[in-house]
C-alpha cells in the first residue's frame, strides 16, 4: 500500500515535500490529505475510534497536538540518525515526533497605518486603539501557542493581553483571517505566522512583516509516525527525508525557515540569529492548555 | 383469490420497509454511532459539565436566534421573488429567476467577506462614494444581526424554490372566486394565497433555519470578531483542541442541534396539522395579478436586492481573482489572469475537483430525487405511526454541522465493510453517501409539500385504469409534481456542487471536491486562485443552466425553475 | 363478468354520523343499476368501495366468487378491471385530451395503430375529435366531463362506475351519451352503476334503480316498479314529482287507490283516525270537469307546459301539469285520477 | 343597480376559433338572464369576460353608466361587487365551509354576531348547518356545490353570476334552490345570469333566455316566446325535445301551421322543391285517432311517461310521449296537432 500522509501544509507545499520525497526514493508512492490541523486531526481521531486510521505519517502544525498523540500512545518512537543535526529542544527525546521548520509569529501592519511597529508591546499604544486583530486560540494551534508563549514571557505575561483587550483589540478565526482584514484595510495591525504576509508583500499587498524586540513565538510543524502504521519502513524513511538536508532544503525554497542547523532563511527573513525564539515547553504546554484556553477565553470573553 | 387481498395500502408492501432501512442506514446509524463513541462522556459527569457551561448556552440561543431570524429575512426576500414571479406581471422574469437562483453558489465564506468588504473600511463602493468608515471602525456586521442578514441572503433562493413549486400549483379559480368576493389584492394574498401555499412556505423556511442551524461560513467569518458562537462554530473551536473529550462533546453538541430540528419539526407539523390542501380537480391554470403603477417601483426593487446579494459579491469574488494579493487595488496595471491560468492549466486538482463534484452533485440530486419521490409518498399517503419519527430522521443530518455528519461516516465507514470485506473509506462513494444521508432533507421537503397539494382523485383515476404502482408513479405522480421534483433535483445539486464541510474530512487523494479545493487553496493562501476557482464554479453553474434552458421544451412544465 | 354483491356495507369517515350504512344489494351480472339519491347520502361513498379507494368500515364486497373487501382486505383498485367517471372529473392536467383518454390502454400495452384507432374512436362518441391536443386546462366543464367519460369507456372493463357523468351536459348531447351507454353496456356486457339526480334519465336506462337516503338503501326494483309502486314516503316523495297526502285510512284494503277512494277521504277527514300516506303524481291530477274546487297557488313555466301548484279547501297542497297558462289565484276544479299508498 | 350591456363582445383564447364571437345583449336592471347553449359554446366564457377574470378581444361591457372593460382597461374583479357560483366550485380547500361561505362578508368588514349570524342563514338555504366546521375535500360533490351557492348569495351582489349552479343536486334540493334564487332575485333586485343545461329550470326561472352556439348569440326573447317561438334550425332543435322535418315550403304564409298543412307536406314531398324547416315538438304529436301510420322504433320509459321514438312511411323520424308502455316494432296512427316554421 502507498504511504499515506497527513499534513497541514498548504497545497503546494504538500506537493513540493511529496514529490521532493518520491524523487529520492522511487519506491515508494505517497497518498496525501491536506486540511487545516483541527479538521485533520478529527479525522484522524474518528479513524482511530473506529480502529482503522489510514495514515501512517503526519505532518502538523504545532509539538503541542504531538505531545498530546504521544501521551495517548497514537506515536511511533523512531530515533532518527538526522536528529543529531537537530537542536535537542526541537524534537522528543523518545524519537516521537521530530521539528521540521519554524513557523514565527510576528506583527504584520498594513502600509497605510500611521504608526510602525516594532515590538509587541506598541500594540497596546493608543495609536492602535480598535485597530488590532490577532487569531483565536480556539481555531488555530499556532495563536494558541502564541498565546502560551507570549504569557510565559515576563514583560509580557497574561497582563499584555488584557491590556490589548482594553485597547480594542479582537481575537477570531485564524491567521488567513488577520491577514486579510490587515491587507485590505480593515484593520491595521495583526498578529500572525510570517510567511503570509512575506509571501504576500512580495506579491504586491500594502503589508509589512516585523519580527517583534522581545521575540517571537514558533510552531514547528513536527513529523511523526503513527503507531499503528503498517507502512514503518517507509514512514521512517519519509521521517529521515524531511530532516534531511536535501528535505530541509525544500522547505527553504518555500519560503520557511528550516529547522535544521546550519541551514539559511528564505528571502524576505532577517538572518536566522537575528530572530529571537521564545522557548516553549510542549509537555508543560499540553497540561497548561485547558487552564490557558481559559484565561484566554476570560479575557476576551470568547468561549 | 384470497391470498390477493392486502391492507387497503396505496403503496407497495416494500416501500416502507425499504424507506426505513434506507434511513436507518445513512441518516440513523453514523449518527449513533457517535453517539455511542461518546457514550462513556455521555454517561460520565462530563456531559453534565458541557451543560453547565454558560458558553454552551450562549451559543445555542445564538444558534437559535441568528437562524431563527435568518429564516425570517429569507422567507421575506425568498417569498417576495416567489411571489412577484410567479404571479405578478413582472417583466424580466426569466432573467431574475435566473439569476436569483445563483446566490447559494457563491461560498458562504466568500459571500460573508464580501459582505464585510462592501460595507467596511476597505469598500471600494463606499470609498467611492466618499462615505466609507475610518480604518477600524466596527463593522456592524460581526453581530448576530449581521449573521442573521447574511443567513437571509444565503438561503433565500431555497425558499424561493420551494415556495415558487406551491405557488404554480394553486388554483385558479381559487383565486378568481376571492377576487370576486371583493377581495383587494393583498388580501387575497393574505387569505388565500398565502394560507394554500402555506406547505410550500414552510418547507423553505425549515430549510432556511436548518441550513442556518448547520451553517459554519458565515459565522465563523462575521460571528468569531465579536466572540459570538454558534454550535458549528463552537463544536469547531473543540475540534481545534482535539482531546479524550471531543467526541463526547460534539455528540452532546450534535444532540442539542438535534433537538433544535425536531424541535422546528414539530412545529412545522403543528402548523400543517389538521388542514387540507388538496386542490380539488387541479385545473393546471396559473393565476397573474396586473400590479400597475406598483410595478415598476417593484422590479425596481428587486433588481437592487438581486444587486446586493448577487452581483455586488460576485464582483468581489471576480476582483480578488483578478488581482495578485490580498489588499491590492483592482486596476488596468494590477490585473491580471494568471489565476485562471494557473487554476485551469497548472493546477490538476481543479480538473479532478470538477470531474468529482459534477458526479457527487449529479449522481445525489438524481438519487436523492428517487428516494425523495418514494420516501414523500410514504410520509404523505402513509397510515404508519412511525412517519413522524422518521421524517425527524431524515431532517436532523440536514441540521448539523456538515463536520458532524463526516465524523460520523467516519466512524461508521472506517473499517471494512461486515460481510463485504471492502472499505469505501477513502473512495468516493463515503462522500455519496455522506451527501445522500445530508441532503434528503432538502431533496424531500419539496416534494413532500407538492405531495401534499395533489387531489388524490388523480391518482385513484389512474389506478383504477389499472396502473400498477411504478406506472402511476412515472405516469401521473412525477409529472404532476414536476415543478417540485425540478426544484428538489436543482436545490440539492446547487448546494452539494460548492459544499465544503461534510466532503472536508471525507476527502482523500483524488476525490477532492470544489468546496474542498476552494477551501484548501485559500485556507493556505491563494485567495486569488481561490476565488479564480469560485468565480469558475458560478460560470459551470450558469452554464449547466443554460444548458437545462436549451432543453427545457422537453421537459415537463414547470421543471425548470426560471421558464414560466 | 359476475354479478356484484355488496353485503352489508358499512363506511364511517369518523364524523360521527355513519355515510354509508348496512347496503346489501346484488347486482346481477350485466345489470344496469341506476343509484338515486339526495344529495349527500352516500352514493359516491358507495361507488368508492366498489372501486376500492375506501376501505369498508364493516361488511364485504364480492365479485362473482371473488372477494374484493372485506375485514381481512381488499383487492386494490388497480387489480379490479374497472372503469370510473368521477365526480370531479380527475383529468390528468398535464396530459393532452387524447394522453388522458388513452392512458387506460398504455397501461394494458396497448399501443401503435390499435392505440389510435381506439382513443379516436373514443373521442368521436364523445364529440371531441378536434380537441385531441388539448389540456384539459383549455376545455369548457362539460368538454372535460366528456373526455373523462371517454376514457371510462376506452377499455373493457367489468364494472363501470359513473358518478353523474352527464350533469354538465347540454340535453342533446345527454341524449346521445344515453345512447352510448346503452350501446357500450349491450356489447361489452359489463355491470354498470350510474349514479344521477335526473330521474329520466335513471329511468331510461338503468335495468334496476336503487334509492338511498341518509347512508341506508330504501328500495330496489326495475324502474316501471320503482315509480309504479314505490315503498315509504321517502322513495315516494324522491321518485316523481308527487304530493304525498296524508288521508284517513278507513279500511283501504287496496293500495292502488282510484278518485273516488280518494275523494271520499279528501271531504270526511276527521283527526284522530289511523291515517295513510298516500303519492299523488301531477300527471295523475287532471284539470277541469267536476272535481274538487282549488286555488293556483304557482304557476312554473317549464316549456313543455305549466308545472302548478294548487291549494285545495282544507289547505292541502297539489302538484299538476297544464298545456295552457294559468294565472296565480284562479279557482281551477281538479280530479285525481289516481294515488298510490306508500 | 343599472342595465347590464356587453356589446359585440369577442374572446379568442389564440386556439384559432373565437370562443365568444360578437355578442351583444342588454340585460335589463334586475332582469334574471338565463343563457342556453351546448357544450363548449362559450357561456362560462361570457361570464368570466363579465366578472372580470377574461379581458376580451373585442368589444366592451358596461354596467349602467359604468365601462367595466374595454379596449382602455378593465375594472378588476374585486371592485366589481358581483358574486359568482363557479362551474368547479372553486372553494377554498384550507377553510372550513362556515369560513368560504362568509369570507365574502369578511372581505367587507363585516363580523361579529353579524357575521355568524348571515354565515348560518347562508348554511341554513343551502341545508349544511351540520357541515359548518368541515372542510370542503370531506364533502360530497353536491354538498359543495351548495357550499358554493351559500358563499355566492350571503353578500348583496349588483350582479350574480350562476355556472350550472344546480347541476349536481337532486331534484327536491334543486326546486328549493330555485325558490332560493326567486327569492333572492325579488329580494335583492340583482341581475341574475344563469348558465345551465336543464331547460324546464331555465324556463322557470328566468325573466329572458338567451342561446349560444359555437360562440355566437342565436336568440334573446322571454321563456315563453323563445319556446313558442324559435328562430333557426340551431335554436328549434336546442329548446325543447322536438324533431325538425324538412318539408316543402308551398306558399306557406303562417309560421304556425296546422295538422292539415303538415299533413299535405308530408304525403307529397317532391325532390327539387323549395323547402322549409318544421320543429315539431313530442307533446304535439298524438296517438291514436286516424292519423299517419307509423312504426315504434325506441321506446324510452321516463317515469311520468314513455318517451317513443316514430318512423313515419317515408323515414322521417319523430318524438312522441305515451301515458302507457309501447312496444318496439308496434305500429301506430299519429296526428301531429302544431307545428312551427323555423
Ligand atoms: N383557457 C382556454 N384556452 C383555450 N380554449 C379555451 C379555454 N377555456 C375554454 N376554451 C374553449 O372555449 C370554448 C368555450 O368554452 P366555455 O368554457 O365558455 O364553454 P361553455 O359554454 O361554458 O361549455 P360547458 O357547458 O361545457 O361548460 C370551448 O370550446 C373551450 O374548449
Ligand atoms: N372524506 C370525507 N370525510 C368525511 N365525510 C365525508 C367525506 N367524504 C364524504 N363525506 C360525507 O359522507 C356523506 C356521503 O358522501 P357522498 O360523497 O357519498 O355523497 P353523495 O351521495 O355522492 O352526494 P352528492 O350527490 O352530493 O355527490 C356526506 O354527508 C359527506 O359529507
Ligand atoms: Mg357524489
Ligand atoms: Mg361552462
Amino acid at each position: 500500500a502507498n504511504l499515506v500522509l497527513y499534513t497541514s501544509q498548504p497545497n503546494e507545499d504538500a506537493q513540493a515535500t511529496v514529490d521532493g520525497f518520491m524523487a529520492a526514493n522511487p519506491d515508494i508512492k505517497v497518498d496525501w490529505v491536506r486540511d487545516g490541523t483541527p479538521k485533520i486531526m478529527a479525522k484522524l481521531m474518528a479513524e482511530i475510534e473506529a480502529g482503522n486510521p489510514a495514515a501512517d505519517v503526519l505532518l502538523i502544525a504545532d509539538t503541542v497536538t504531538m505531545e498530546r498523540m504521544k501521551q495517548a500512545n497514537h506515536l511511533l518512537a523512531y530515533k532518527s540518525p538526522e536528529a543529531a543535526n537537530y537542536d535537542a529542544a526541537l524534537y522528543d527525546a523518545e524519537g516521537a515526533y521530530y521539528s521540521t521548520k519554524l513557523i514565527t509569529t510576528g506583527i504584520m501592519y498594513n502600509t497605510a497605518a500611521a504608526m510602525k511597529p516594532t515590538k509587541w508591546a506598541d500594540l497596546a499604544k493608543p495609536e492602535a486603539k480598535g485597530l488590532v486583530t490577532m487569531p483565536s486560540p480556539l481555531t488555530s494551534g499556532a495563536a494558541l501557542i502564541h498565546a502560551q508563549t507570549l504569557a510565559g514571557v515576563p514583560s509580557l505575561g497574561w497582563d499584555y493581553y488584557e491590556a490589548l483587550q482594553a485597547n480594542g483589540a479582537i481575537a477570531a478565526g485564524a491567521n488567513g483571517g488577520v491577514l486579510k482584514a490587515v491587507a485590505s484595510g480593515e484593520k491595521a495591525y495583526g498578529m500572525v505566522v510570517d510567511f503570509m504576509p512575506i509571501r504576500e508583500k512580495a506579491k504586491g499587498a500594502p503589508v509589512e512583516f516585523v519580527f517583534p524586540e522581545e521575540g517571537v513565538s514558533a510552531v514547528t510543524e513536527p513529523v511523526a509516525i503513527l503507531s499503528s502504521s503498517k507502512n514503518a519502513e517507509a514512514a521512517k524513511r519519509f521521517v529521515d527525508y524531511v530532516l534531511s538536508e536535501k528535505g530541509q532544503e525544500g522547505f527553504l525554497k518555500l519560503g520557511y525557515i528550516p529547522a535544521r542547523n546550519g541551514m539559511p532563511v528564505p528571502e524576505g527573513f532577517p538572518a536566522r540569529d537575528t530572530i529571537k525564539v521564545l522557548p516553549i515547553d510542549p509537555a508543560a504546554a499540553l497540561k497548561a492548555t485547558d487552564a490557558d484556553l481559559k484565561t484566554f477565553s476570560g479575557i476576551f470573553g470568547t468561549n | 383469490m384470497p391470498h390477493h387481498l392486502a391492507k387497503a395500502n396505496s403503496q407497495p408492501r416494500w416501500l416502507f420497509p425499504f424507506v426505513v432501512s434506507f434511513v436507518a442506514l445513512l441518516c440513523v446509524l453514523p449518527l449513533a454511532r457517535l453517539v455511542a463513541a461518546g457514550i462513556s462522556t455521555l454517561f460520565s459527569g462530563r456531559a453534565l459539565d458541557l451543560l453547565e457551561e454558560p458558553a454552551v448556552w450562549s451559543a445555542a440561543v445564538n444558534t437559535l436566534t441568528t437562524s431563527f431570524f435568518g429564516m425570517v429575512a429569507a422567507v421575506a426576500i425568498g417569498g417576495l421573488f416567489a411571489l412577484a414571479l410567479t404571479l405578478a406581471d413582472v417583466r424580466g422574469k426569466w432573467l431574475l429567476s435566473f439569476l436569483f437562483m445563483l446566490p447559494t453558489m457563491i461560498p458562504p465564506q466568500v459571500q460573508a467577506l464580501a459582505w464585510v468588504g462592501m460595507s467596511g473600511p476597505s469598500s471600494p463602493l463606499l470609498k467611492a462614494l466618499g462615505i466609507a468608515p475610518p480604518m477600524g471602525s466596527p463593522q456592524p456586521l460581526y453581530s448576530v444581526a449581521g449573521i442573521a442578514l447574511l443567513y437571509g441572503v444565503q438561503h433565500a433562493p431555497l425558499v424561493y424554490l420551494a415556495l415558487r413549486a406551491g405557488l404554480l400549483a394553486l388554483p385558479r379559480d381559487g383565486i378568481e372566486a376571492a377576487k370576486l368576493a371583493g377581495a383587494s389584492p393583498w388580501r387575497v394574498l393574505k387569505d388565500i394565497i398565502l394560507p394554500l401555499s402555506l406547505p410550500g412556505i414552510i418547507a423553505g423556511a425549515a430549510i432556511a433555519f436548518v441550513s442556518g442551524v448547520g451553517n459554519f461560513g458565515i459565522p465563523a467569518i462575521l460571528g468569531l470578531p465579536a466572540q459570538i458562537y454558534t454550535l458549528p462554530t463552537l463544536i469547531y473551536s473543540r475540534l481545534a483542541s482535539f482531546g479524550g473529550n471531543t467526541f463526547g462533546d460534539i455528540a452532546v453538541l450534535s444532540a442539542m442541534i438535534g433537538l433544535m430540528a425536531v424541535a422546528g419539526l414539530q412545529i412545522q407539523e403543528r402548523a400543517l396539522r389538521g388542514r387540507d390542501y388538496r386542490v380539488i380537480g387541479l385545473s393546471g391554470a396559473s393565476a397573474t395579478f396586473r400590479l400597475g403603477r406598483w410595478r415598476a417601483p417593484l422590479e425596481a426593487f428587486l433588481w437592487l436586492l438581486l444587486f446586493i446579494m448577487l452581483i455586488a459579491p460576485f464582483f468581489a469574488l471576480v476582483s480578488a481573482s483578478l488581482v495578485p494579493a490580498y489588499g491590492v487595488v483592482l486596476s488596468l496595471k494590477t490585473a491580471s489572469l494568471s489565476a485562471y491560468e494557473e487554476i485551469l492549466f497548472r493546477q490538476t486538482v481543479t480538473r479532478t475537483a470538477f470531474a468529482n463534484s459534477l458526479f457527487l452533485a449529479g449522481t445525489t440530486a438524481f438519487g436523492l430525487l428517487v428516494i425523495g419521490v418514494l420516501a414523500g409518498y410514504t410520509l404523505t399517503r402513509g397510515t404508519s405511526r412511525w412517519t413522524g419519527l422518521l421524517s425527524a430522521m431524515i431532517e436532523i443530518p440536514y441540521a448539523l454541522p456538515g463536520i458532524v455528519i463526516s465524523v460520523a461516516f467516519v466512524l461508521v465507514f472506517a473499517a471494512p465493510l461486515p460481510v463485504l470485506g471492502v472499505t469505501i473509506y477513502g473512495t468516493i462513494w463515503i462522500i455519496l453517501a455522506a451527501y445522500f444521508a445530508s441532503f434528503l432533507a432538502v431533496g424531500l421537503k419539496p416534494v413532500v409539500s407538492a405531495l401534499r397539494q395533489l387531489d388524490p382523485a388523480l391518482e385513484e383515476a389512474a389506478r383504477l385504469s389499472g396502473a400498477s404502482f411504478y406506472r402511476r408513479l412515472f405516469d401521473i405522480i412525477v409529472p404532476l409534481i414536476a415543478p417540485a421534483a425540478g426544484v428538489s433535483v436543482i436545490l440539492v445539486f446547487l448546494i452539494s456542487c460548492n459544499e465544503l464541510t461534510v466532503s472536508a474530512l471525507l476527502w482523500s487523494a483524488g476525490t477532492q471536491t470544489l468546496g474542498v479545493a476552494i477551501y484548501n487553496l485559500d485556507d493556505s493562501g491563494s485567495y486569488d486562485l481561490a476565488s479564480a476557482l469560485s468565480v469558475l464554479v458560478v460560470l459551470m453553474v450558469v452554464v449547466l443552466m443554460l444548458l437545462l434552458e436549451l432543453m427545457a421544451a422537453r421537459l415537463p412544465k414547470g421543471v425548470v425553475p426560471w421558464r414560466n | 363478468m359476475a354479478k356484484l354483491i355488496l353485503h352489508k356495507l358499512c363506511k364511517d369517515y369518523g364524523t360521527g354520523r355513519p355515510a354509508v350504512n348496512d347496503v346489501s344489494l346484488d347486482i346481477r351480472e350485466g345489470g344496469f343499476l341506476a343509484l338515486l339519491g339526495p344529495s349527500g347520502c352516500g352514493k359516491t361513498t358507495v361507488l368508492r368501495m366498489i372501486a376500492g379507494f375506501e376501505t369498508p368500515s364493516d361488511g364485504s364486497i364480492l365479485l362473482g366468487e371473488r372477494v374484493l373487501a372485506d375485514a381481512s382486505g381488499v383487492v386494490p383498485p388497480e387489480k379490479r378491471n374497472m372503469a370510473m367517471v368521477f365526480q370531479s372529473y380527475a383529468l390528468w392536467p398535464h396530459m393532452t385530451v387524447a394522453a388522458n383518454v388513452g392512458y387506460p390502454l398504455k397501461v394494458r400495452g396497448i399501443s401503435g395503430e390499435r392505440y389510435r384507432a381506439k382513443v379516436t374512436d373514443a373521442l368521436k362518441t364523445v364529440r371531441l375529435e378536434a380537441y385531441a391536443e388539448r389540456r384539459p386546462a383549455d376545455l369548457s366543464g362539460g368538454q372535460r366531463q366528456r373526455v373523462a367519460l371517454a376514457r371510462c369507456l376506452v377499455t373493457a372493463p367489468d364494472v363501470v362506475l359513473l358518478d353523474e357523468p352527464l350533469a354538465n351536459l347540454d340535453r342533446h348531447l345527454r341524449q346521445e351519451m344515453e345512447e352510448t351507454f346503452r350501446e357500450f353496456h349491450a356489447r361489452s356486457g359489463a355491470t354498470m352503476i350510474y349514479v344521477t339526480h335526473d330521474q329520466a334519465e335513471a329511468m331510461a336506462l338503468a335495468t334496476d334503480v336503487a334509492v338511498m337516503s341518509e347512508g341506508r338503501l330504501l328500495q330496489v326494483a326495475s324502474p316501471a316498479e320503482i315509480y309504479a309502486r314505490p315503498e315509504g314516503r321517502l322513495v315516494g316523495g324522491l321518485i316523481g314529482q308527487g304530493v304525498v297526502l296524508t288521508l284517513a285510512e278507513r279500511g283501504a284494503d287496496r293500495r292502488d287507490l282510484e278518485w273516488n277512494d280518494i275523494l271520499a277521504r279528501l271531504i270526511s277527514g276527521q283527526s284522530g283516525e289511523p291515517s295513510m300516506d298516500v303519492l299523488v303524481r301531477p300527471q295523475d291530477v287532471v284539470l277541469g270537469g267536476d272535481g274538487l274546487p282549488a286555488e293556483v297557488v304557482g304557476v312554473l313555466f317549464e316549456g313543455e307546459r305549466y308545472a302548478l301548484r294548487l291549494k285545495l279547501g282544507d289547505g292541502r297542497l297539489l302538484r299538476a301539469y297544464s298545456r295552457t297558462a294559468c294565472i296565480e289565484g284562479e279557482r281551477v276544479a281538479v280530479t285525481i285520477t289516481a294515488g298510490w299508498r306508500l
